[in-house]
């Protein structure tokens, strides 16, 4: 069969917030969240939860939460946080959830992503949010096999499925949903 | 099928148990793998490829790469393709090919009438006639355009796979002759990442011709050693006929990979950013100017050896070699090894360099030196030359020849150099342009900046390589330099025009477009001096070619025309493409209806099951305009629609909203700020409407904002308009008020929205199981409260864009459809219809709710279209205020917004119609106009200049048409008090 | 010496020796009664209106660099009236028509062809713009027509319904002109000349003088020369050259981008525009396609190009028309445009006596008889014509601006 | 394809960000004091500047920052302008 040797999955949904603010947000996702957002753009910190913080700019994250936990974390950051510059919104809808496997997948991903996704600059564990295919997307390079997954707005999810099965020339467009 | 007459009996690299068969202007021929389809026609001795494009005259193959200014075809079958350059393509099993440019045929044009008439044909001629009768060139442009052009547009699409692909990479090398190779081994040897793309089907540039050695041993192997050491390094990509055909800024470089690594994918269009760039694109031999020069047999010496020698395919038997520099020597000796008679060398020098004329001579070549061909005999193949001394020309002396070689210097390949921004300047001891100073981390090595000796084209690599990594941070000394023979500096002696024999003969300086020296001595005369309008005038150097061969010949005959230095005259800018790009490859992915993202909402996929029109409504979404039954108009459509809001119930999807969640404790002065109303005391759970404002006082978007808790507020936009609005606030916050404690978040795509609107709304709702009381004293007008629908999470606004009574539902988008179909269904018994966006249009018209993008036409302001009430007396400083408050009845009446109700009913005025005065004076337009089925006729809006005060007056509209009248009344149509909203 | 077939051929018999230069190459007098700043088709043209139609032959004409070296040298030749508000559709009406006689009035052969233009219609909003584009344009007299999918496909053939945004139908535009652009400069450049305007070539203005009865003179790269009335006819440097005179003009100078494709045998003889995709093209009397979209989305003077838009622009003309996939790109290049706030043309008097500004706004190549006709006018007379009220810079402090949009602006 | 460097994200494509303006055109702290000819004069004259000018460009495509760029606008060579964001 032509094509890219890849495969391109939609994945399930999950939870979202977007965090903004300074220092004191940091430290009450750390106390209460035990995850250290990181400070500098296009870094990534996992908690042992599972969750995952990417940071966006220095003083604004998007957390990824298991889907269903989104709304206390929420409502006790909130809580905590009443004191403090902040904005905490639940965007778990937002983001639709892509992912791109298999032995070819950089070559597909090169055909929308203009950053430099080389391992030597880009290596597993890495993200970056950057335009891909003429939208926003988050991606998130997650393992060698390699296994990328790319987040972007939900109203763009079924045209970067269809990109991605053009440039993989998945003629069959048998999509894994 | 006849036998290859001219191929040699051995050697060369193509591969003779591979013989491929096909067709040039319908003969059957035979080739080899590894022939370009001009090599291949030379085995079979066709000498004529095509007809020139303004005189038609015979021509033939003069080159054998990028630099071919003469063999173009058109290729036919499944690969149908115009302008297709012979020495470029590599042959294939089927091949068809026919001469471009030549009726009925190649051998036998009648567009070769216009050579006869040549003299009648000047550069430029077209500039002083055909002006009679007047205004009429169409007449002589409807033939001129046929004898133009050269190849036919296919007729089918070749429905091909194409693709973009981003690289990035440390050293970026351009060219696998041996400067690129050495670059590229240095470079990668070093641990950097290295690209390295050629144009040709294997590495090795002008070696793959030659007979030189490295190393003491053929060039060649030396080159296949460097290759398998370059793959084998880990981070070193090398692309092999790729063209590199645009340098851009920060060292962004495009480059076409014509055969790629896939069987599906035709061409790939790469887009390198690199952080150093080598250009090792050498040079480019260049044609001497001579009458006849462009015959069938005339060819570059360099191009001759190139096909004996890589191709064993000889261009000719008997062969005359005219020159002005050391660099033909050796390629007359390989020549002459490969079985091609040279019947003489023909060195327009005093003093070429005595060792060459020894070695030459000993090979039984005659050199005759300080001489110069004075022309060309033979029309459809060259069969004898005319020799003269260079400072005598009358004692003239005939050599009977069937290929002529020419050799007038050579021409850096300096066209990414120029592309990249840097200016290119004059050597005169190489008479020819070089690589000037680098505006880009770019560096030429090796031919293409002038240092043609393969010795130097070795080191000048290698240390460019280094140098280049070094720079990146990769510092390894590579190992030194392979040697070979030290060969004599080539030395040319310009020679810009050798004197014409006749008045009527001719020498070409740019064969593509048939432009002559005389055309260049008459552009100069006729005063068009500077090279850009010689350019211009001459057409010389905008063919195919884009004057590869011939933009320094032109450079060196001005200035010795003008007698100054081709340094002063100058280069014109070189643009991309390098050499042509198919469509295809330029589109990529965009070729496929994917070239626009399509938005969807959770409802989009339910309006295409049933019957939804859908259109581009703006920001990548495309929305039902209305959902028709079978059997339906648009306007059936849209009037059920609008009916069934004003006396039943419809549902309406509104998901493209802009939602822009706004938090913080300054939220309030930032909302007070944008739009024109106060927003102080705003209770937590109400919505409020508000217009927001261009600084120069234009109609920016309007929309409501709904408190949800103390600090936060989320606000909707217009959805066309949602990322301009978003762009304007967030410059405001960013940029204007970096102080404010407010964050934006967009998260249109986070909610799906579900309007229900009209008289029966509330049964709706409450047959959807809403788990708040609805009653209208419970749930105010403009009123939003968190609650369950159809057991589904929601918050749900009383809030109306059509003026009836409506309950708008923002749900999780994940959740979108479910509660769309269960309110379908709760809905079933009060015939609830799903409403499209033109029927909202109308509803929106019939209580005249103003649209920014419409009534706001124009410089229209907030006043103008009669929103003034949303300005309160003494509110501070907002976005537009002072735009608003300068003297604006300057430049006299504003243009108002009303309402017209037209003589006719059954008139409906299309939006843009004019409003015209006694005098045919435009006065206005209409902003929109619809039938409304509701008080059954037509309505419209308009902009009327000083409307307000027309109140009662008839105007006339105008229409391509005819004309129609209407009255001008107050904008709007159906409940004036606006009860049933607040119901 | 006249341009006509009879001396093309008596010329021809005798080798083209004895032609003449075009125009004389001057080198500056210290004074005129009049100079133009720039030598492109609106400059040339403003000179040469004003030697014929009003007298004044003692003037110069300065270009920093060689003739028509600027927009009239980069643009797509393209000369159309579908212009929306109607000031401008008036103005542009009556700029097409100012075309038709300019072949002998200057005696030479622009190549004037009344090829007509297509627009194609992408979507129902674009088809109802087209209805108010078709009203407001007749209303001054232009031929302008929407036409059903069955004409559209009659008259461009080649063109297929993309998917992704289904042709809805088209408007036809008959009397749509194109002319070859190097070649009006040089016309009015000879013309000129032979009444007695000196042109006068790399020749850069560097300063402004004038004191409190208006304009005194210019300092130029070849001296100071002095004079009364200055027009300035420059593009893309527009307000560069205004502010020597301290007039601030409301102007972006935004570069705007062509690219043409390998020549080809006659295909298509109307400009065709592809609405929902921002792109047209049409095919030279040379066999290319000559292809343009919007402007670049930032100011900038660079006349380099970037890769982006020659790849858009095919792609979207690509949508429409798949057969000409293995068509090949051959040459990009990009002028600057000088856009004013409303994307509309700036004749008008300025704040100093005496200097007068013809800006085009948004690529003036279709203007240009019709401006430089209006420009020397009022360079002549001090008062514009009513035809150009509109375009006074009064109009930016009075608020009543023609926000047009039918132009290439990005605003 | 221009590359800006973002102060946070490293050198991007220009295609990752919407041009911002001239910062030389900031809005007027206060429109009120102004008489409508300097008002008129802010909102429909920009800069306009030929050769080296400091911008606001928002990259929209990676952190959402208004981010200063410094550009020539005359061959469109970029360099690092002295602050960082205009807001942390």
């Amino acid at each position: 069969m032509a094509g890219y040797d890849v495969s391109i999955k939609a994945l399930e949904n999950c939870g979202f917030l977007d965090l903004r603010g300074g220092e004191d947000v940091r430290q009450i996702c750390n106390k209460h969240l035990n995850i250290a957002l990181p400070t500098r753009a296009n870094k990534l910190e996992k908690a042992s939860s599972g969750a995952i913080a990417f940071c966006i700019s220095p003083n604004h994250w998007l957390l990824q939460v298991a889907d269903g936990e989104q709304l206390n974390i929420l409502q006790s950051l909130e809580y905590l946080s009443a004191s403090v510059s902040h904005s905490f919104v639940d965007v778990s809808d937002l983001y639709a959830r892509i992912q791109l496997s298999g032995p070819e997948s950089r070559e597909v991903l090169a055909q929308g992503v203009s950053i430099d996704i080389h391992p030597r600059v880009f290596p597993s564990g890495s993200t970056a949010r950057t335009g891909m295919a003429k939208t926003t997307a988050q991606i998130h390079y997650v393992n060698e096999s390699p296994t990328y997954d790319i987040l972007v707005f939900s109203s763009f999810r079924q045209h970067i499925l269809d990109w991605l099965s053009l440039a993989a020339a998945n003629d069959s467009n048998s999509l894994l949903t | 099928m006849n036998k290859q007459a001219f191929r040699t009996n051995s050697g060369g690299r193509i591969d003779r148990d591979q013989p491929l068969t096909f067709t040039f202007n319908g003969k059957r021929l035979r080739g080899y793998a590894g022939d370009t389809l001009s090599s291949a026609l030379i085995a079979n001795g066709i000498s004529i490829i095509g007809r020139s494009f303004k005189y038609h005259r015979p021509r033939g193959i003069m080159s054998a790469g990028t630099e071919e200014t003469n063999a173009f075809v058109q290729l036919f079958g499944n690969k149908e393709e115009p302008n297709v350059l012979a020495t470029t393509l590599p042959l294939y099993e089927g091949l068809e090919a026919r001469s471009v440019n030549a009726w009925p045929s190649v051998n036998f044009d009648l567009g070769g009438m216009t050579n006869f008439l040549h003299r009648f044909f000047p550069a430029g001629f077209y500039y002083k006639t055909f002006m009679w009768p007047h205004d009429r060139w169409d007449w002589y442009s409807w033939f001129i355009r046929k004898v133009a052009g050269w190849g036919a547009a296919p007729r089918k699409p070749a429905r091909n796979r194409y693709e973009h692909r981003f690289h990035h990479c440390d050293v970026m090398i351009i060219g696998a002759g041996p400067a690129g190779l050495s670059a590229a081994l240095a470079a990668g040897q070093s641990g950097a990442r290295v690209l390295l793309v050629d144009n040709q089907s294997e590495a090795g540039g002008y070696l793959l011709g030659s007979s030189a050695k490295i190393n003491s041993y053929p060039a060649l192997s030396w080159v296949s050693e460097v290759v398998a050491k370059i793959d084998a390094l880990p981070d070193v990509v090398r692309l092999k006929e790729t063209s590199a055909i645009g340098y851009y800024d920060q060292n962004f470089i495009t480059a076409l990979q014509r055969r790629p690594d896939k069987i599906w994918l035709k061409e790939r269009l790469w887009k390198i950013r690199a952080h150093q760039v080598i250009l090792a694109t050498g040079a480019i031999e260049r044609p001497i100017t001579f009458a006849n020069n462009d015959r069938p047999g005339v060819m570059l010496t360099s191009a001759a050896s190139h096909y004996c020698l890589r191709y064993g395919a000889r261009p000719g038997r008997d062969a005359v070699v005219f020159t002005n520099n050391n660099g033909s020597y050796q390629h007359a000796i390989d020549l002459k090894d490969n079985g091609i008679n040279i019947a003489a060398i023909i060195d327009t020098r005093p003093d070429p360099d005595a060792t060459l004329v020894k070695e030459v001579t000993s090979k039984g070549i005659e050199v005759l030196i300080a001489s110069q061909i004075s022309k060309v005999i033979g029309t459809r193949r060259v069969s004898a030359v005319e020799v003269c001394a260079l400072n005598d020309t009358s004692g003239q002396r005939r050599i009977i020849c069937d290929l002529l070689l020419v050799s007038g210097g050579w021409n850096p390949t300096i066209h990414l150099h120029s592309q990249s921004g840097a200016k290119p300047v004059y050597d005169p001891d190489l008479a020819t342009f070089i690589p000037g100073k680098s505006v880009q981390n770019e560096v030429s090595v090796g031919a293409c900046r002038g240092q043609f000796a393969l010795s130097v084209c070795l080191s000048d690599g290698l240390a460019a390589g280094h140098k280049a990594a070094k720079i990146c941070g990769f510092d390894v000394e590579p190992q030194s330099a392979s040697t070979c023979t030290i060969e004599p500096d080539i030395n040319p002696m310009p020679i810009w025009e050798v004197p014409l024999p006749k008045k009527s003969s001719r020498a070409f300086l740019d064969f593509n477009n048939d432009v002559t020296s005389k055309d260049i001595r008459l552009a100069e005369r006729e005063g068009y001096r500077s090279i850009e309008l010689i350019k211009r005038y001459t057409t010389a150097g905008m063919g195919i070619d884009q004057g590869k061969t011939g933009n320094v010949n032109i450079i060196g005959l001005m200035a010795q025309i003008t007698s100054t230095t081709p340094g002063a005259i100058g280069t014109t800018t070189y643009r991309p493409a390098y050499s042509p790009v198919s469509f295809g490859a330029m589109a990529g992915a965009d070729n496929s209806n994917l070239i626009i993202p399509w938005r969807r909402t959770p409802i989009t996929d339910w309006f295409i099951k049933n019957g939804g029109h859908l259109d581009e409504t703006g920001a990548l979404f495309r929305r039902p305009l209305f959902i028709a039954k079978s059997g339906e108009t648009a306007d059936d459509a849209i009037n059920r629609e609008a009916l069934a809001v004003r006396n039943g119930v419809g549902i309406y999807d509104g998901s493209p909203l802009g939602k822009i969640s706004i938090k913080g404790t300054d939220a309030v002065t930032f909302l007070d700020r944008v739009y024109t109303n106060s927003w102080g005391e705003l209770p937590i759970g109400r919505c409020k409407f508000g217009y927001m404002l261009h600084e120069d006082g234009r109609l920016l978007d309007d929309g409501v904002t709904a408190r949800l808790a103390e600090d936060h507020y989320l606000m909707s936009t217009g959805s066309g308009v949602a990322s301009v609005v978003q762009k304007h606030l967030e410059r405001l916050l960013h940029c204007d008020w970096p102080d404010l404690d407010v964050y934006l978040t967009p998260v249109t795509d986070q909610w799906a929205v579900i309007c229900v609107c009209g008289p029966l709304a509330r049964n709706v709702m409450r047959a959807a199981e809403i788990s708040i009381d609805i009653s209208p004293d419970a749930f105010k007008f403009l009123d939003t409260k968190y609650c369950r629908v159809a057991s589904i999470d929601v918050r749900v606004s009383r809030i109306t864009y059509t003026g009836e009574m409506s309950f708008e539902i923002v749900v999780a988008s994940r959740h979108g459809l479910e509660l769309w179909e269960a309110l379908i269904a709760a809905g079933k018994g009060f015939d609830i219809t799903p409403v499209g966006s033109d029927t909202s249009m109308l509803l929106r018209t019939e209580k005249a709710f103003i649209a920014a993008g419409l009534e706001g036409d124009g410089y229209a302001n907030i006043y103008d279209v009669g929103m003034g009430w949303l300005v309160p007396n003494g509110k501070g400083d907002f976005v537009g205020k002072r735009s608003t408050t300068r003297d604006l009845n300057k430049g006299g009446p504003r243009p108002e917004v009303v309402g017209l109700l037209t003589d006719d009913s059954s008139f409906v005025p299309p939006k843009g119609t004019p409003l015209i005065d006694a005098d045919r004076n435009m006065i206005g337009m209409v902003t929109i106009g619809f039938h409304s089925p509701n008080i059954d006729r037509s309505i419209a809006l308009a902009q009327l200049s000083g409307g307000r005060s027309r109140l009662g007056e008839t105007v006339t509209l105008f229409t391509k048409e005819k004309q129609y009248f209407a009255k001008v009344c107050e904008p709007v149509f159906i409940d004036p008090a606006g009860l049933r909203m607040r119901d | 010496m006249k341009y006509s077939a009879f001396n093309l051929a008596w010329h021809g018999l005798r080798n083209h020796d004895a032609w003449p230069p075009a125009w004389r190459h001057a080198s500056p007098k210290p004074s005129y009664d009049a100079i133009i700043i720039g030598g492109g088709g609106h400059g040339l043209g403003a000179a040469f209106y004003l030697a014929s139609q009003h007298g004044i032959n003692n003037i110069a004409v300065l270009e920093k660099g060689w003739l028509g070296g600027g927009n009239t040298a980069r643009n797509t030749m393209t000369i159309r009236d579908n212009f929306i508000y109607p000031d401008n559709a008036r103005f542009h009406r009556a700029a097409v028509e100012s075309w038709h006689t300019l072949s002998n009035d200057l005696n030479f052969n622009i190549m004037l062809s009344k090829r007509g233009m297509t627009t194609i219609l992408m979507s129902d909003r674009d088809l109802s713009d087209a209805k108010r584009m078709v009203n407001t344009t007749s209303l001054f007299g232009a031929e302008h027509r929407i036409i059903n999918l069955k004409e559209l496909k009659k008259r461009i053939p080649l063109a297929e319904s993309p998917e992704r945004l289904p042709i809805v139908g088209g408007i036809h535009h008959p009397d749509v002109l194109i002319a070859r652009h190097d070649a009006v400069a040089w016309g009015y450049a000879r013309a000129a000349s032979k009444l007695g305007v000196d042109i006068i070539e790399n020749c850069e203005v560097t300063d402004i003088f004038y004191d409190a009865r208006g304009v005194t003179g210019v300092q130029t790269s070849q001296g100071k020369i002095t004079t009364r009335k200055l027009g300035m006819a420059v593009a893309g440097h527009g307000k560069q050259v205004a502010a020597m005179a301290d007039i601030h003009l409301p102007i972006e100078s935004v570069p705007l981008q062509a690219m043409v494709s390998t020549p080809i045998k006659p295909i298509l003889d109307n400009v065709v525009v592809l609405r929902g995709l921002n792109t047209y093209f049409m095919q030279s009397d040379k066999g290319e396609l000559v292809m343009g979209s919007i402007a670049d989305p930032y100011p900038s003077y660079s006349q380099r190009g970037t890769p982006q838009i020659p790849e858009a622009t095919i792609a979207a003309i690509l949508q429409v028309f798949p057969t000409f996939e293995r068509m090949q790109f051959m040459r990009q290049w990009a002028g600057v445009l000088d856009i004013t706030y409303d994307n509309s043309p700036i004749i008008s008097k300025t704040a100093v006596d005496g200097f007068y500004v013809d800006v085009a706004g948004s690529g003036g190549w279709k203007t240009t008889p019709l401006a430089a006709m209006m420009h020397a006018d009022l360079i002549a007379n001090n008062r514009p014509d009513p035809l150009i009220e509109a375009y006074s810079l009064e109009r930016f402090s009075s608020g009543h601006l023609i926000l047009e949009r039918a132009s290439y602006g990005n605003r | 394809m221009i590359l800006i460097h973002c102060p946070h994200c490293g050198d991007r494509n220009e295609d990752e960000f919407e041009y911002g303006g001239d910062i030389e055109h900031r809005r007027p702290n206060d429109p009120d004091m102004m008489n409508d000819n300097e008002w008129c004069e802010y909102i429909y004259c920009v800069p306009n500047t030929k050769g080296w000018a400091k911008e606001y460009w928002w990259h929209i495509r990676g952190c959402n920052r208004w981010i200063l760029v410094e550009r020539n606008s005359i061959n469109n060579e970029l360099r690092k302008p002295d602050e960082g964001s205009s807001r942390e």
